[in-house]
């Protein structure tokens, strides 16, 4: 654990003490408080770097190594993600890696809901059917992208054939929610 | 011919051996005095004015396709005069005014309804803005109401006024506000026209404009050249496409506007309700089908149809004020072409063209001004003067400074 | 509507917002002499053509490139898209 | 009972339902309107004009006599159809539009009246005396038009969207539809199959046809049974793809619980956006008649429709197993329904035939060269009039079809506009070859209805469209068909004195297409409006083509000259509640949340939408009787002590790069480039137009980075104005720009109690005016060691701060800010005392940044930089905006007490009022616990040379006009001493 930087107490995204997670059927979903997120843009004519090691991904993918992961976002820009160090001031580390570029801090801009299958890729794309615009078959893992989730503006992220995080802007966060849990239950019905 | 009920039994017990024409199908003159270019309403009611009110005899409208073919016959009918701005709202209750005495002006029913326009308020600020407006409706001779929530709820008690996103506060209400029957306003005026003496032309699409020296002689037309010492343009949606044929760029875009209509259904909506949180507005026809309609689709559009995000995007509005049509089914949509001007406001003016003038410019809203931009449209045509309530819908109000923009979202025309 | 982002390949329409012509990239140049009567221009005036139509949309819920799309009015169809930076910059 | 042999409804599975109260048994796979007629039932509803009694006419989505309302309570469903209502236990329905019992329907009379109502009536008439018509003649008519009706209860039920992609597109799952989708299957395209029926088949169940010399049922099951095994096939029955939209987008409607008694958890409707590389129309064909007189009565129906409900669901159609049944028919097809009837053994009078040489194919009677020009039966039809060779004679029948030809299903082929092309050897309209890109028309829809034809054609079709998307499909083994003898001729409607109905539901007859003639209400358009024709809820599936067929006759011209009509989408009827997608009420659109709205909840908060925004409008407190003790309460505590607001609404845009400064430069009026690190300036932005577009503030942070804040309003805006700005103005700037607003919880502390506060929370920094004076900016740690952003503005014009912090921390800072500040009198304030402290200050705000102002009508002309070019400075110079004189100003009423509406008009005292002499209007008006009275904020014409003088405010709207004396738009500390101690 790392240790707490201050003596205020966070809550999540959804307002509680303990990140949410619910299951429905073959679907569980769950808040992740603990993902830290920082996005990198690089300035003009700067070389590709590769913050920490982890080479960045082309166009509408994402990568990940160990406890870091990064998708694309826009041309030259990316999202880097640090797992369970949402606590931290990670936009400065990532800064220190890649002084030249422009980084924001980006982990409270974001609330994280994984989505896990046990019936591997038919329930999570049954899902994406249901919210999303995105053809599954041509998304499967190591692609992500932004897309439109019933009027919020989300980022999709195919983890694995079984494994899908959707981000959405905190503040929607409940809303967020909501989408995804009606889904889920109507699924299981 | 007169119509009458006293006409419509005599008809009825003699077999309606004796209806004639409503209007006739003459070919076109050499030359005319004044050719009007666009046979919807307001091409109709400029040659309508121009005969009856200002004495023109020699007067031509061109039609492209049937008459009524473009916004006049696929919109959703309302007629209202709750305007803002100073440069707006006398025009338009000036087309209310108009309505209400077009039945007898033109001797044909065009089922002008005054049931009322109801908008809704949803925020405070909403309501000073609302209350600015209705006041401003006062103030140039119209009428406005502001309801309270309970005032609201007892005219209307199926508004989801609580269980709702955005709750429902209260409204500003036009009583004389109301519709009218699209395609009987086309036709009154067309028989009205075509007995004093207008040729209305169906099927003669303007080709081009034939100018020298800076003045226009008349127009090439599927039917041949036909000459004219005044041709006013009256093509709204087309205005873009047909203006370029006189070299002018205009400070328009053209969009798509959807329109909805339901299947028939026993009375259940009294006037005209508008949503102040989402795009949808809603009245009831005659028929009895819900007619309703929301935003334009967004994008520069020539096509005459839409696409479904804006159908969601209307419905969702319509179920979120009020759930209880959700039964009811769609019948009927349609995408009409509408001017988007960069102000949202409309242009009734000269051009640079000598005898060459504009009627134009209407954004979604040309229907509940078919009257007023008909008379004052003939006024510029027959005096060179603009009629005083159409002082500021002039061209060259945008590089001076003096747009009319009701909604202040500036020179973006899908905003407004 | 399906727009052929030059990036990610054909995306819902939903995702982006659309600005109007293209030449809206193309400010006048604010020392001018008549700069006045070019900006009244550049911001109020249109082609507006029934056919082919080079358009700014916005990939507002994806990537947020301006793309310039070139687009049929009278039937929708789509000719092509690029960004909005490569053809500024192509150009300059 | 007329319940014939055979047929695909299970007969081990009785339900019961009730029709009118009066309770029916039919069986599952049978239809609302199969049960009736199994029963006996003809009589089903009531025309719409005429209030005639009609029977159902078809057995599909055309119909356009069965309409029932379904269903009681919330669940009512107005018109609809019964042919397509898929029986379930319990049902209930009751006919519509008719005052009365059904069989006796007092509004008949209009029947009588017929004469009166002739096409367009209306518009000659009901004009006098004016005012009638909305009391009297209107309302008249509104209650007698209409056909059904809602319950006016909200919908309980549950809608569900979603999209879906596939390579090809099957809509409908006939012969040419199961063919395309089995050939697209094998090949391993992803494919969707659609149809509206709740079974597969098509036609293909409904006729006798054999396959492989068996009943085509078979057929069908077995690759039914193949497509269900393929996983790259999704078969979607019960679905209607009703619209197509541009690049290959469907809208389609599936009715997911419509079957059952109620929807229990599941959703009762989806709506699918459909998005198809390739799609093949195979929606079939819609049979049509020939109008003779009183051709409508109920018992009267398309023969194909009577070979469908023999065939399929076992039913017959008259209302006793003796009553006779005669065909009525211009070609071969209609022989094919004599022939099935006879098969099920059903009694057959015979066929009439509009040909001479008519063929005989079967152990019936053939009326060669012969008509029907007449019928008899009040509810029911029971005699029909047989004319040859101008001799009639009488004949009792029970049930009457009739065989006019077949009309492919054009319809979506045409949702873009694209008209259908006549065929003179199909004597129909086939699909227009530019109708939507890559869509191919097959089978039926493509003029190609014999089975065997439209099981090739499908096939065919699927194979080319796959082939264009590179996917090889290899032609599969179709089973041996015939194809039914399609010969006929053109005989479009019986002429004759009596009314002959045309359109069915809107009760259009011949005689009123004549009259729309002789009008001259000839173009086809006109003529629909004229009569109403092809405007029912069939949108004229049974009519169009025979309506065009009369006027064709009238005119003397050919059909493709008189006309085709659009289509346009809705196929069928879709419910309004499944385009709206489900999700309304307090779901209509999603809630923002701010970071301490849930602190906010616990103290009682009342909040209020502020766009997506949820936000505390104020924090009642025990005892405070109305809002107004509230927000005064938190504004004088503000004023006096230290208030606490939630402001992270407001847009925060991170601009990094080394060219931010001058990027800045150029979206701001005023000068940014200038600004020093640690330092924050008020911005203003402007359209390129000129005008007023947004304030905010801009600090920085860093050598090159920059901190923008927008207003809540214009957050998302005046990003995207800045991208634009970034990627197609000046590409060639080195910056980047991201939004934060959601990463930081930003809480302003105000009043001159505001550094004692913080001073308890920061870690180690200098908040003295002298270290970090108004207009600071600063990184730091608070509360042993969390960052946080500090920045030293105010927007109350007392001391104060605005305190940024990553946004899961929000909640616990301002909790922490109460617990330090409790002693100071600290107090949470809401968009209620913000909005006063404002008014109070004179800034400007949503109702003076409208959109229509400028700079120099907000006084902030000056802040519109000569030196440098900005986006709007330019513009903003014009002529029309420089002469505009009108100057933000306050307004103090002569009693204090007595309140000032905003949005009340401005006069000169004594001048007259009307739009001409308006000056202007009160744009916010709050009362001022630090005034202790009302004031305003307002625009005025010549306002700023006008402190002192008397005007008045007029609100007609309300019957007020007061009286209001001009002041200084800032009411509290004008010089601005307080925020800069």
């Amino acid at each position: 654990m790392i240790e707490p930087v201050t003596d205020l107490a966070p809550i999540t995204a959804l307002g509680g003490t303990v990140p949410r997670s619910e299951i429905f059927g073959a679907l569980t979903l769950s808040e992740n408080a603990g993902l830290a997120l920082a996005s990198l843009a690089l300035r003009k004519d700067q070389e590709m770097p590769k913050p920490f090691g982890l080479p960045l991904p082309e166009v509408g993918k994402a990568v990940s190594m160990g406890g870091l992961a990064a998708f694309w976002t826009g041309r030259g820009q990316w999202m880097i993600e640090a797992a369970g160090r949402g606590e931290t001031d990670f936009a400065a580390a990532l800064k220190a890696e890649v002084p030249k570029a422009c980084v924001s801090e980006q982990t409270d801009g974001w609330v994280a809901f994984d989505i896990a299958s046990t019936q591997g890729a038919a329930p999570i794309e049954a899902l994406m059917a249901r919210l999303v615009n995105l053809d599954s078959t041509g998304f499967g893992p190591g692609c992500a992208t932004r897309t439109g989730l019933e009027h919020m503006s989300v980022f999709v992220i195919r983890r694995s054939e079984d494994r899908l995080t959707v981000m959405g802007m905190r503040t929607f966060a409940d809303a967020l929610w909501h989408a995804l849990a009606v889904t889920a239950r109507r699924l299981d019905d | 011919m007169k119509f009458s009920g006293f006409k419509v039994v005599k008809e009825a017990l003699t077999g309606h051996k004796g209806w004639r024409p409503l209007w006739r199908n003459p070919d076109p003159k050499p030359a005319y005095d004044i050719v009007i270019v666009g046979g919807g309403g307001h091409g109709l009611a400029t040659a309508f004015y121009l005969a009856k009110t200002f004495g023109a005899l020699n007067v031509a409208v061109l039609e492209k396709g049937w008459i009524g073919s473009g916004n006049a016959g696929r919109n959703t009918t309302i007629i209202r005069s709750n305007y803002l701005l100073p440069g707006n709202q006398p025009f338009y209750e000036f087309s209310m005014k108009l309505w209400e005495t077009l039945e007898q002006d033109t001797n044909f029913n065009s089922m002008v309804s005054q049931r009322g326009i109801i908008n809704l308020i949803h925020t405070d600020g909403q309501r000073d803005a609302y209350r600015r407006r209705g006041n401003a409706m006062r103030l140039s001779g119209a009428d406005a109401r502001l309801l309270s929530r309970d005032e609201l709820k007892k005219m209307v008690p199926f508004l989801n006024c609580d269980n709702a996103r955005f709750p429902i506060k209260g409204g500003l209400m036009q009583p004389r506000a109301g519709t009218a029957r699209h395609d009987g306003v086309v036709w009154g005026y067309a028989r009205g026209a075509d007995m004093r003496g207008v040729d209305i032309i169906q099927n003669c699409e303007v080709t081009g404009f034939r100018i020298e020296d800076g003045r226009v002689l008349g127009v090439e037309t599927s039917k041949g050249f036909i000459g004219a010492k005044k041709v006013g343009v009256s093509v709204a949606g087309s205005s873009g496409r047909v203006m370029s044929m006189a070299g002018m760029r205009l400070p328009i875009e053209s969009h798509a506007l959807q329109a909805f209509v339901s299947e028939g259904l026993k009375p259940t909506i009294p006037g005209v309700i508008t949503f102040g949180a989402g795009h949808f507005y809603v009245s009831q026809s005659d028929k009895g089908g819900l007619v309703f309609g929301g935003d334009i689709d967004g994008y520069n559009s020539y096509a005459q149809r839409g696409n479904l995000p804006v159908v969601e995007d209307v419905l969702e509005g319509g179920m979120a004020l009020m759930p209880m049509i959700g039964r009811a089914r769609l019948l009927r949509s349609w995408g009409g072409l509408v001017d988007m001007s960069m102000d949202g406001s409309p242009i009734i003016d000269k051009t640079d063209i000598d005898g060459l003038y504009f009627n134009g410019a209407w954004c979604y809203g040309g229907f509940k001004a078919t009257p007023a931009a008909g008379y004052t449209f003939a006024h510029l045509l027959a005096t060179d003067r603009p009629h005083e309530t159409v002082t500021a819908f002039r061209f060259d109000r945008f590089n001076r400074g003096y747009v009319i923009d009701e909604k202040g979202v500036g020179a973006q025309p899908n905003l407004h | 509507m399906l727009i052929p982002h030059p990036l990610l390949g054909l995306r819902d329409s939903q995702e982006f917002t659309y600005f109007g012509d293209a030449s809206l990239m193309w400010r006048p140049d604010p020392e001018a002499p008549e700069a006045e009567a070019a900006f009244c221009e550049y911001v109020f005036l249109r082609d507006n053509p029934a056919g082919v139509h080079r358009e700014l949309w916005f990939h507002e819920q994806g990537d947020r490139s301006w793309l310039v799309v070139t687009r049929d009015t009278t039937t929708h169809e789509i000719l092509g898209a690029e960004l909005a930076s490569d053809v500024k910059g192509a150009a300059q | 009972m007329t319940r014939l042999s055979g047929g695909l409804i299970d007969r081990s599975r009785p339900l019961n339902f009730t029709f009118n109260g009066i309770s029916y048994t039919g069986f599952e796979g049978d239809t609302l309107a199969s049960a009736l007629l199994a029963n006996g039932v003809q009589l089903m509803g009531r025309s719409f004009k005429y209030h005639r009694p009609r029977g159902v006419f078809a057995a599909g989505s055309e119909e356009p006599n069965a309409m029932v309302e379904l269903r009681t309570g919330a669940r009512q469903e107005p018109n609809t159809r019964a042919t397509v209502t898929e029986l379930f236990e319990g049902l209930t329905a009751r006919s519509q539009n008719h005052m009365g019992p059904l069989h006796r329907d007092f509004l008949a009379v209009n029947d009588l009246l017929s004469p009166f109502f002739a096409a367009g009536f209306y518009y000659k008439t009901f004009m006098w005396p004016k005012a009638f018509w909305e009391k009297l003649y209107e309302p008249a008519i509104r209650k007698a038009a209409g056909l059904g009706s809602l319950s006016m209860l909200p919908d309980p039920d549950d809608y569900d969207k979603g999209f879906l992609h596939c390579d090809l597109l099957v809509i409908g799952a006939g012969a040419a539809g199961l063919a395309a989708a089995l050939a697209a299957g094998r090949a391993g395209a992803e494919v969707i199959l659609a149809d509206e029926d709740f079974a597969l088949g098509g036609r293909l169940v409904m006729e006798g046809d054999l396959l492989d010399e068996a009943l085509a049922t078979g057929w069908v099951a077995t690759v039914k049974a193949e497509l269900e095994s393929l996983p790259n096939v999704r078969i979607m029955t019960r679905t209607t793809v009703f619209g197509v939209y541009d690049h290959g987008i469907f809208g389609a409607v599936e009715r997911v619980s419509d079957h059952l008694p109620t929807p229990g958890d599941k959703v009762r409707q989806t709506l699918w956006r459909i998005t198809a590389k390739r799609t093949v129309l195979a929606a079939g064909a819609t049979e049509r008649h020939m109008p003779f007189a009183d051709n409508d009565r109920p018992g009267v129906m398309l023969a194909g429709a009577m070979r469908a409900y023999a065939n399929r669901w076992a039913a017959s159609p008259v209302k006793r197993d003796d009553d006779a049944i005669a065909i009525f028919t211009n070609g071969d097809d209609g022989h094919r329904t004599a022939l099935d009837l006879i098969a099920k053994g059903a009694k057959v009078l015979g066929v009439i035939d509009t040909r001479e040489t008519a063929p005989k194919f079967g152990d019936y009677e053939v009326f060669a060269g012969a008509t029907v020009t007449g019928t008899k039966g009040r509810l029911g039809l029971t005699s029909i009039e047989i004319t040859r060779g101008g001799r009639s004679e009488w004949h009792s029948v029970g049930a009457l079809g009739i065989a006019g030809g077949w009309n492919p299903n054009v319809h979506l082929a045409s949702h873009h506009r694209g008209r259908p092309v006549w065929n003179e050897r199909l004597l129909a309209f086939v699909p227009s070859p530019d109708g939507p890109k890559g869509l191919i028309p097959a089978g039926a829809a493509a003029g190609k209805g014999g089975t065997a034809e439209a099981l090739e054609d499908g096939m065919a079709a699927a194979i080319k469209a796959l082939a264009e998307l590179e996917i090889s499909a290899a032609e599969i083994s179709l089973p041996k068909a015939e194809n039914a003898s399609a010969e006929q001729v053109a005989f479009w409607h019986v002429p004759g004195q009596k009314r002959a109905w045309v359109d069915f539901q809107n009760d259009v007859t011949v005689k009123d297409i004549a009259l729309a003639h002789r009008e001259n209400m000839t173009p086809v358009e006109h003529l629909k409006r004229w009569t109403t024709l092809g405007m029912a809820t069939d949108q004229g599936k049974t009519s169009n083509v025979s309506a065009l067929a009369v006027m064709a006759e009238l005119t003397g011209k050919s059909i493709p000259e008189t006309g085709t009509t659009m289509f346009r989408p809705p196929y069928t009827g879709v419910s309004l509640a499944v385009l709206g997608g489900g999700d309304s009420g307090p779901l209509f659109r999603p809630r923002r949340l701010t970071p301490t709205h849930h602190w906010a909840a616990a103290q009682g908060a009342e909040f209020v939408e502020v766009g997506p925004w949820m936000r505390a409008q104020y924090f009642p407190r025990k005892g405070e009787m109305q809002w107004r003790e509230s927000v005064d309460r938190e504004v004088l505590a503000v004023r006096a002590g230290v208030g606490l607001c939630d402001v992270t609404t407001l847009g925060k845009i991170d601009v990094q790069g080394p060219d931010a400064g001058e990027f800045l430069n150029r979206i701001y009026a005023n000068m940014m480039g200038t600004l020093k690190v640690g330092k924050v300036r008020y911005g203003l932005m402007l359209r390129e137009d000129g005008h007023a577009y947004d304030d905010g503030t801009c600090a920085r942070m860093g050598e090159d980075h920059y901190v923008v804040t927008t207003t809540t309003a214009n957050a998302g805006l005046v990003y995207r104005q800045m991208e634009f700005a970034h990627q197609c103005l000046w590409p060639d700037l080195d910056v980047q720009l991201i939004s934060t607003t959601d990463a930081w919880a930003q809480i302003a502390v105000a009043g001159p109690k505001s550094r004692a506060l913080l001073s308890r929370i920061v870690d180690d920094f200098d908040l003295s005016n002298e270290a970090f004076p108004f207009m600071s900016c600063a990184a730091l740690t608070i509360c042993n060691g969390l960052r946080a952003r500090l920045f030293r503005i105010s927007f109350s014009g007392e001391l104060a701060y605005e305190l940024a912090v990553p946004a899961r921390y929000g909640h616990a800072l301002m909790a922490r800010l109460m617990e330090m500040g409790a002693d100071l009198g600290v107090t949470p304030y809401g968009t209620e005392a913000l909005a006063v402290l404002r008014i109070e200050k004179g800034h400007a705000a949503g109702a003076e940044l409208n959109g229509q102002t400028t700079a120099q009508m907000l006084g902030l002309g000056k802040m519109v930089s000569v030196k440098k070019d900005s986006i709007g400075a330019v513009m903003s110079r014009r002529e029309g905006l420089a002469a505009d004189t009108r100057r933000l100003v306050g307004f103090r009423s002569a009693d204090p007490q007595t309140q000032i509406m905003a949005g009340s008009h401005l006069f000169p005292e004594g001048a007259e009022q009307n739009m001409a002499t308006d000056q202007g209007w009160i744009t916010s008006a709050c009362y001022s616990p630090h005034m202790k009275g009302y004031i305003a904020l307002g625009l005025l014409e010549d306002g700023a040379a006008r402190l002192g003088e008397v005007v008045v405010a007029a609100n007609p709207l309300e019957g007020q006009a007061m009286k209001l004396e001009v002041v200084s738009a800032h009411f509290v500390d004008p010089e601005g001493g307080r925020l800069r101690d």
